[in-house]
């Protein structure tokens, strides 16, 4: 059954609702986790939570005119936006969002948009490190989102479609149905990729604190910054998912989601707790490097 | 070392020898000299490392002691080089160029003793201060307390009492009327 | 990665760039930055993410030791000694406890120089250790900051038994030191040295093995040998450029003469390799606190009868006492004038040249995210510099 | 947020050449009345569990702070961490003595922060001048140049009495006794004038926002 | 770089299966260490209220304060630190220092407050929750700051001592002295016990510093016979000084007498001050020892004329007469007197006031007259055969022996007494060849002898026999049979000393050549007149807080010394003499009482 328009804004809020969630347990988790590598017992994982309470009561906030509103707005925008065009569970209603036929294009899209948008608020704080965060952070979004088009080209190209619905669907009947198993190659350029994405060591020089502190977020408090770590939580969510379905066979249930996601994300943090992080010009070489070689070995490898 | 001595004096007056410890000595110069003294030292006596400088106010003799420490590492030994300068003109040759941290010792110098140092970089800029208005905090004359007392306020209620006069007044009060 | 070769010598001169060009960035680093050692800050003028100018702006930690102690009676001076530099406060504890001893003519008990020598590589580690944090974590590595911040406590606790403090120990007192070893803190120190060791050998694999680690560092701050001597570096920045020097084989004070050890020295003098030479400092002071812990006296006076320290009068004279702390030459220089206070006292901390005039040169073409590693690789502590 | 309060006049900024007076803001702190009932305390609690601190090490304190941030103390867990930006930081710790030189940057990030905002003092230097109480350079007391809410004695207190003090904070923050921010405002005239006695330089606005 | 850089950093992981390093309950877990320099403890009955905690502390974070009930007394100034944690730095400078250890530090060191206000307190006085704590910083055993020994002071060897009358103890070299007055902390808690109140912490430094002068200005302020009190002083000050709570007390009286031997009698002039422009008026004194001569020397410091009247043929009184050369060698006493004289003091000798010059007669010639006649008259024995030829009275043995007159005491002697009468007795006797034996009523702990007198007594080869009640003294062929009771000391009523009972049938007896009677002495009163309006109670002229007897009638009379005062020795006399003085001199010159 087919729900109504109305039906599906409802579902979608739910289903923002349970990603938010979800999203915030996953890095109040894995902040425990990486705390247990360095010896200590870490925060409690309903932590975030408190965070983005405490910003939001916070009692004043300053303000570097309407752009620098418009930045977290964006980024929560392009958060929810990548979340609303990917279906988190294959098959459930509620979980579907709006995902549609060449929805991939869209998503790509907006995970471009969100950064931006933070790019022109965080502009206008006037702070330097605001700046330097942002051209950093623009870089290297642009090294990393080379091997990841790359790797999302030959998905698509293997699966004829840019319906993320019909590629998980591709994906149905069994495990070595995987992109993971059907183009290894894509799925290794895409998880590089995906390490820059999250911003986790060794590239997260964007908000490195110890050169230019938290980088582009450096002006932004209070409600502000409540809403950049909801989207956090959101975009974190809805880029998981969008691996998942893409590369990992995507979820038929809600459980099957929050394992698979779960361990996606663990690869950063497996990663992040071995290495320092890269400088700029190096995490930009490294991407446009071997990544780059297997995204494009892995699209002709789609092709033929 | 007294070969080292005799050097110093024949070439840059250099008097009051003494040995301090096995491995440091010290030695006295007129300020003119100061520059040259240390430029020899250095370049061809093998003591190439500068310890540190600093000065001492002996406002007694009304100058201000400027002691520069250098290393021979390859025998061992330290020489402090003195020089008195005068304390109400004190100006003295710049040694930044003989080595790349004495610019540093001699903006310190200038803020803590206000002794000059013309060409070295930076020398008339705040070094640890800022916004002072006071004369140069090192010298002896200038009173640390006092000038805490009368710029940051302290917690109130403190009270002490002397032993003895204590003593007095609860023992002996008709004492000493 | 960049080889020894490529090594670009930074210029000697300062660059003038036309800050109203618009085509320079101005920037401070500090006071109030996560990435800058202790509280002070750099004043950088980048081009792109290139430094090329840095002005270093010190005074923020300004206490007017020099004055204070001036004021003071020489024992009343011993506590103050230890706050000049927070993370190693024994070198100064002993500076200034030896200039005394010298110009008082005081000679210190066997068993003292045996606990001051213990007491001295103890805090070497435990800096050392937190350095080492620093370093790992200015390129982004906290992991490793996390442990060996913890492994510095665990030397503290060591220095709390012995000394009844944990951060400013104020345990080496003219005359000799303030107790003796309390019973079984010598196991104490053999059991924490496995601990440490086997933690610095986990450190080792991960940060020193590591490759994001030598991307970054390998080619970083070369410091040519050349300006040993015309800056003043000293400790494992010397060393590390190939000049072998310690003071502790030099000057041969305290029970350093009697330990066996080696001197450690490089010769490629980049951030990584004084960090290799740090690392395998800390194992060198791991071994040689085992050694003085074999060789301690059991028995024995462990401190000089000095006079009422009320009424204190030292006679007339200067001298220059130095030590090999973590970073270098650090050095008392003590003038008595007879009386019962200093008339001069001057503290000679390494970094005084570290981190002002050679950081200022190095940091010239670094950039911007290499500042904070590059600062902590020269091991800096500001408070040493303006006192 | 009820915004009853009367917005004071604008400050005059002369420490600022002329032509840059216009870059800087002009309005002065102003009290913010605190929710009512359950509301606030929801709030205060939020607070209280989530204490971010400024990664300013001003003095020696900063170096009890490492253990505490690391493994052995971890401070995490008691959801306190450090945050390197004022802006996005709720707690101020003042690590032992100010020098002047340092106290004028702390003011500046002390007025950066966005409020409710909180003060921990580490440390004797900070309650009535400590080892440096004749010292040229060091102010004696803190709190009369911002408010402060606990202070911690100890030179230096150990990380467990860090702890300790912040989970008074805690509670004083709970109990809705932690108003710094808003004594700041109500006398901000005569902690300027405070400020401004010592601070001989004082070439930044009056309030720093 | 290869293939290991890249696997390497992995082994972190390793970590996460190993237990945390993080302290479970960090505050409740990990107390200090048993050696932490937490906050001060201290124990207030132990603590004097010296100050050295306050002189040492760099940070000015003590301050002494009154503490409620806690008044002060001997040796104790009743004040109490009070540290503020707003300034301390945790050195334990104070404990290391503290002359009575009674100041420690407790291992606790958590402190938290909101009010920065609250951070100070007096340990020991207000209670805090580390109270009493076990733990905590202790100052290493045999580790001071101070130094508890006294320099050992030169003194004749005991079997060279006793074959004559040289002077035992050597004093001290400059070095030596200097070594003393190093240890002393200046706090002040002795100038109250001094009876005359005498600048102790100012000479002391002045010996430190080598200013001898300043040093002899200071005694001289309050004390007239530095000499002589720098030898046979009872030093009381010692008792209250705050080094000897835990350790030997500062040799105040060595040091006073490092001084005044220091300074050539030439050379006082220089240093002492001058004497004020001639009032005129006249003032007589009654008695030439250190209560008389005291008042004299002030006396005419002020400008008056001031007359001496001595019945003894030398002047010093029981200085002179009372103490044995070797305590006091007369040409000290005599630098004393003789600077005395030297301000124009006249001392009549040999001029008992009585009949013929009687005290009426001197009220009528002069403007004041100060008494100050002492205790001349011994008591007896008080037993049958007292009066037997070969019971001596120990007062006249010293005079006599000060005249160098032959004692004739024989081989074998008793002294009956404890006192310091008794002891020199006993030493002089010794020193005449006799083999002596004191016989005490009591123990020795009970004796009211300086303990040095005692130990020295015993030293020299006297025989101490305790617990002795005298029962008769028998003739036994010229010589005399000393018969005692041994006592055991009963404690009759709580809280005072035990009083002796004799043991029924403990009789001893024995055979000596002489019986010394040393067991106090009276005063002679027979020169005032009932005419003259001086109250006597209790064989005593009654005075007031001034020292005077009667301003009645002609010119007003005052007393002092050992006929008024209860302390009998020769500081409490000086006081006395110096006290008079300054209360003549506001009469004379009319400034009121």
């Amino acid at each position: 059954m087919e729900p109504t328009l109305l039906g599906r804004i409802g579902y979608a809020f739910l289903s923002l609702f349970v990603i938010t969630n979800y999203g915030l347990l996953l890095i109040g988790s894995m902040a425990r986790i990486s705390a247990k590598v360095q010896g200590r017992v870490g925060q409690p994982v309903y932590q975030p939570y408190i965070d983005i309470i405490k910003s939001s009561v916070k009692r004043n906030a300053i303000s570097h005119g309407i752009m620098f509103y418009l930045g977290p707005v964006f980024r929560l925008a392009g958060g929810v936006g990548t979340y609303m065009f990917i279906p988190a569970v294959f098959g459930s209603v509620v979980f579907r969002n709006f995902s549609d036929s060449g929805d991939l294009l869209l998503v790509m899209y907006f995970i471009f948009f969100g950064q931006l948008g933070m790019a022109l608020g965080a502009g206008e704080g006037g702070h330097p490190y605001s700046a330097i965060g942002v051209s950093r952070g623009l870089a290297q979004m642009t090294a990393f989102e080379v091997p990841f088009a790359l790797s999302v080209i030959a998905v698509a190209i293997q699966y004829g479609t840019l319906d993320i619905n019909a590629i998980v669907g591709a994906q149905q009947g069994g495990f070595l149905n995987w992109t993971l198993f059907t183009n290894p190659l894509a799925v290794v350029a895409a998880i590089i990729a995906f390490l820059g994405m999250s911003m986790h060591n060794p590239f997260s020089v964007v908000i490195a604190p110890q050169e230019i502190p938290i980088g582009p977020p450096t002006e932004y408090q209070a409600n502000l910054l409540g809403m950049l770590q909801t989207n956090r939580a959101i975009f974190n969510g809805a880029k998981l998912v969008l691996y998942m379905n893409l590369f990992f066979g995507g979820a038929t249930n809600i459980l099957v989601m929050v394992v698979k996601t779960f361990l996606i994300y663990f690869i950063n943090v497996f990663v992040g707790q071995a290495f320092p992080r890269f400088r700029t010009d190096q995490s930009i070489r490294f991407f446009l490097g071997v990544p780059t070689l297997i995204g494009i070995a892995s699209v002709i490898i789609a092709a033929v | 070392m007294n070969e080292l001595a005799k050097e110093l004096a024949a070439r840059y007056g250099a008097r009051d020898w003494h040995d301090r410890r096995g491995d440091l000595s010290s030695t006295v110069v007129d300020p003119i000299r100061l520059h040259d003294t240390l430029a020899w030292l250095k370049d061809s006596a093998g003591y190439a490392h500068l310890s540190f400088a600093t000065a001492v106010d002996n406002i007694e003799r009304g100058v201000f002691t400027l002691t520069y420490t250098v290393r021979n590492h390859e025998q061992g030994h330290s020489l402090m080089v003195h020089a008195d300068v005068d304390r109400a003109n004190p100006v003295v040759d710049s040694i930044h160029l003989l080595w790349g941290q004495g610019w540093t010792y001699q903006r310190e110098m200038k803020e803590w003793f206000g002794i000059d140092f013309p060409g070295s970089p930076r020398v008339d800029e705040e070094f640890v201060l800022e916004g002072w208005e006071g004369p140069p905090m090192m010298r002896r004359d200038f009173d640390s307390l006092a000038y805490s007392d009368a710029t940051y306020e302290g917690r109130p209620g403190r009270v002490t009492h002397d032993p003895a006069t204590r003593m007095q007044e609860r023992l002996y009060p008709e004492a000493g009327k | 990665m960049r080889r020894q070769n490529e090594h670009v010598i930074p210029p000697e001169t300062r660059a003038t760039p036309d800050l109203s060009s618009g085509k320079y960035l101005v920037m401070w680093q500090g006071p109030q930055h996560p990435g800058i050692t202790g509280n002070m800050s750099l004043r950088l003028v980048a081009d792109g993410d290139t430094v090329v100018d840095c002005e270093t702006h010190v005074g923020y930690l300004h206490r007017g030791f020099e004055k204070l102690m001036e004021r003071r009676l020489w024992m009343q001076n011993f506590p103050l000694v230890c706050r000049i530099a927070v993370p190693e406060p024994d070198f100064n504890e002993y500076c200034y406890a030896a200039a005394l001893e010298e110009l008082a003519g005081v000679t210190v008990p066997e068993k003292a120089v045996w606990l001051r020598t213990l007491s001295l590589e103890m805090i070497r580690l435990a800096s050392f250790l937190m350095w080492i944090g620093g370093q790992a974590g200015a390129f982004g590595h906290g992991t490793i900051a996390q442990w060996s911040v913890t492994m510095r406590d665990y030397v503290l606790d060591l220095f709390e038994e012995l000394s009844g403090g944990r951060i400013y120990h104020m345990y080496i007192i003219p005359g000799g030191v303030r107790g003796d070893v309390p019973d079984g803190f010598l196991d104490h120190v053999l059991e924490t040295m496995q601990v440490i060791k086997k933690n610095l050998d986990d450190i080792e694999l991960v940060m020193f093995h590591n490759a994001v680690f030598k991307m970054r560092a390998v080619g970083l701050g070369y410091i040519p040998p050349d300006w040993v001597d015309k800056y003043g570096i000293t400790g494992p920045n010397a060393r590390s450029a190939g000049v072998a020097r310690d003071l502790r084989k030099d000057l041969g004070y305290l029970a350093y003469p009697q330990l066996d050890f080696k001197l450690i020295t490089g010769g490629r003098s980049d951030a990584f390799e004084r960090a290799e030479l740090r690392l395998a400092e800390m194992y060198q002071s791991i071994d040689l606190i085992r050694q003085i812990v074999a060789r301690m006296p059991k028995d024995g006076p462990f401190r000089e009868r000095l006079p009422n320290p009320l009424h204190w009068k030292i006679p007339a004279g200067e001298t220059y006492v130095a030590a090999e702390c973590t970073r270098g030459e650090y050095g008392f220089y003590v003038v008595s004038d007879g009386g019962d206070k200093p008339r001069r006292v001057a503290v000679r901390g390494p970094s005084y040249t570290h981190a002002v005039s050679v950081m200022e040169r190095l940091v010239r073409g670094v950039n911007i995210a290499d500042v904070a590693g590059l600062m902590v690789s020269l091991h800096t502590y500001p408070p040493e510099i303006e006192r | 947020m009820s915004d009853k309060k009367i917005i004071p006049a604008p400050l005059a900024n002369e420490g600022l050449p002329p032509d840059e007076r216009g870059l800087f803001c002009d309005a002065a702190p102003r009290e913010y009345e605190p929710a009512r009932g359950i509301m606030e305390d929801f709030a205060n609690w939020a607070r209280s569990e989530s204490l971010w601190i400024l990664g300013f090490g001003t003095g020696c304190g900063a170096i009890e702070l490492r253990p505490l941030m690391t493994s052995r103390f971890d401070m995490y867990r008691y959801g306190i961490q450090p945050r390197p930006t004022p802006r996005q930081s709720s707690v101020f710790v003042i690590g032992g003595y100010a020098s002047v030189k340092t106290l004028k940057r702390i003011v500046r990030s002390y007025e950066q922060m966005m409020g409710p905002k909180f003060v921990v003092a580490l440390g004797s230097c900070t309650i009535n001048g400590g080892m440096y109480w004749d010292s040229y350079n060091t102010i004696k007391r803190i709190d009369q140049y911002i408010p402060v809410d606990v202070y911690i004695t100890g030179c230096m207190p150990r990380p467990e009495a860090l702890l300790a003090g912040f989970q008074e904070l805690k509670k004083i923050i709970r109990a809705g006794r932690a108003e710094g921010q808003n004594e700041y405002a109500r006398n901000f005239e005569w902690f300027k004038a405070n400020q401004k006695k010592v601070i001989k330089d004082w070439n930044m606005p009056d309030y720093n926002w | 770089m290869d293939i290991k850089d890249f696997i390497a950093p992995f082994a972190v992981w390793k970590r996460a299966f190993e237990k945390p390093f993080t302290v479970k309950k960090p505050i409740d877990e990990r107390p200090g260490a048993p050696r932490y320099r937490g906050f001060h403890i201290n124990d207030a009955d132990k603590c004097v209220g010296c100050g050295t905690c306050e002189a040492i502390c760099m940070n000015r974070a003590i301050d002494l304060v009154p503490v409620e009930g806690r008044d002060a007394k001997e040796g104790d100034s009743g004040l109490r630190p009070r540290v503020d944690y707003g300034r301390c730095c945790w050195c334990a400078l104070c404990v290391d220092i503290c002359p009575s250890g009674s100041l420690n530090m407790s291992n606790e060191y958590v402190w938290i407050d909101s009010d920065p206000d609250v951070f100070r307190y007096t340990p020991g006085v207000e209670p805090k929750p580390w109270d009493g704590s076990a733990l905590g910083y202790r100052r290493a055993e045999g580790y001071r700051l101070l130094d508890g020994t006294r320099v050992p002071m030169p003194e004749l060897d005991h079997h060279e001592a006793v074959k004559s009358f040289l002077e035992l103890v050597r004093g001290w070299s400059r070095e030596q002295a200097e070594k003393e007055a190093d240890r002393c902390v200046s706090c002040g808690l002795c100038i109250a016990s001094c009876p005359a109140h005498m600048e102790i912490p100012g000479y002391i430094k002045a010996v430190r510093d080598g200013d001898l002068e300043t040093g002899l200005r200071l005694l001289y302020q309050t004390n007239p016979f530095p000499e002589a009190c720098g030898r046979i002083c009872t030093h009381r000050c010692e008792e209250a000084c705050s080094i000897g709570t835990d350790g030997d007390p500062v040799a105040i009286r060595w040091l006073k007498r490092y001084i005044a031997d220091q300074v050539e009698l030439a050379d006082y002039s220089k240093a002492l001050p001058r004497k004020e422009a001639s009032s005129g008026k006249r003032v007589a004194i009654v008695g030439a020892g250190p209560g008389g001569l005291s008042a004299a020397y002030y006396l005419a410091l002020l400008g008056h004329e001031v007359t001496v009247h001595e019945k003894d043929e030398a002047a010093g009184g029981m200085l002179r007469y009372g103490i044995p050369e070797y305590r006091l060698p007369y040409p000290a006493l005599d630098k004393d007197i003789g600077y005395i004289e030297s301000l124009g003091v006249k001392i009549e000798r040999g001029a008992p006031v009585g009949e013929g010059r009687s005290l009426a007669s001197l009220r009528e010639r002069f403007d004041a007259v100060f008494l100050s006649t002492g205790l001349p008259a011994a008591y007896g024995l008080d037993v049958p055969g007292e009066k037997h030829p070969r019971v001596l009275d120990g007062v006249a043995v010293l005079a006599a022996a000060t005249r160098g007159q032959v004692l004739g005491l024989g081989a074998r002697v008793a002294v009956v007494g404890g006192g310091n009468v008794a002891m020199d007795a006993a030493r002089t006797a010794l020193r005449n060849g006799a083999s002596v034996d004191i016989l005490y009523r009591r123990r020795e702990e009970d004796m009211p002898a300086d303990p040095d007198e005692i130990r020295e007594a015993k030293a020299e080869g006297a025989r101490l026999v305790e617990k002795a009640i005298p029962l008769e003294v028998k003739d036994a062929g010229g010589k005399a049979r000393f018969v005692w009771n041994e006592a055991t000391m009963v404690q009759k009523e709580a809280g005072k000393r035990p009083v002796p009972e004799p043991i029924p049938g403990a009789i001893h007896e024995e055979i000596y050549d002489s019986v010394i009677s040393a067991i106090g002495q009276g005063p002679e009163l027979s020169y005032i007149a009932e005419a003259d309006g001086v109250e006597i109670r209790r064989f005593k002229p009654v005075v007031d807080r001034d020292g005077l007897a009667t301003a009645a009638g002609k010119a007003p009379v005052f007393a002092g010394g050992d006929l008024v005062n209860d302390r009998k020795d020769a500081i409490s006399a000086i006081a006395d003499g110096h006290r008079a003085a300054s209360a003549i001199d506001r009469l004379l010159s009319g400034k009121g009482a």
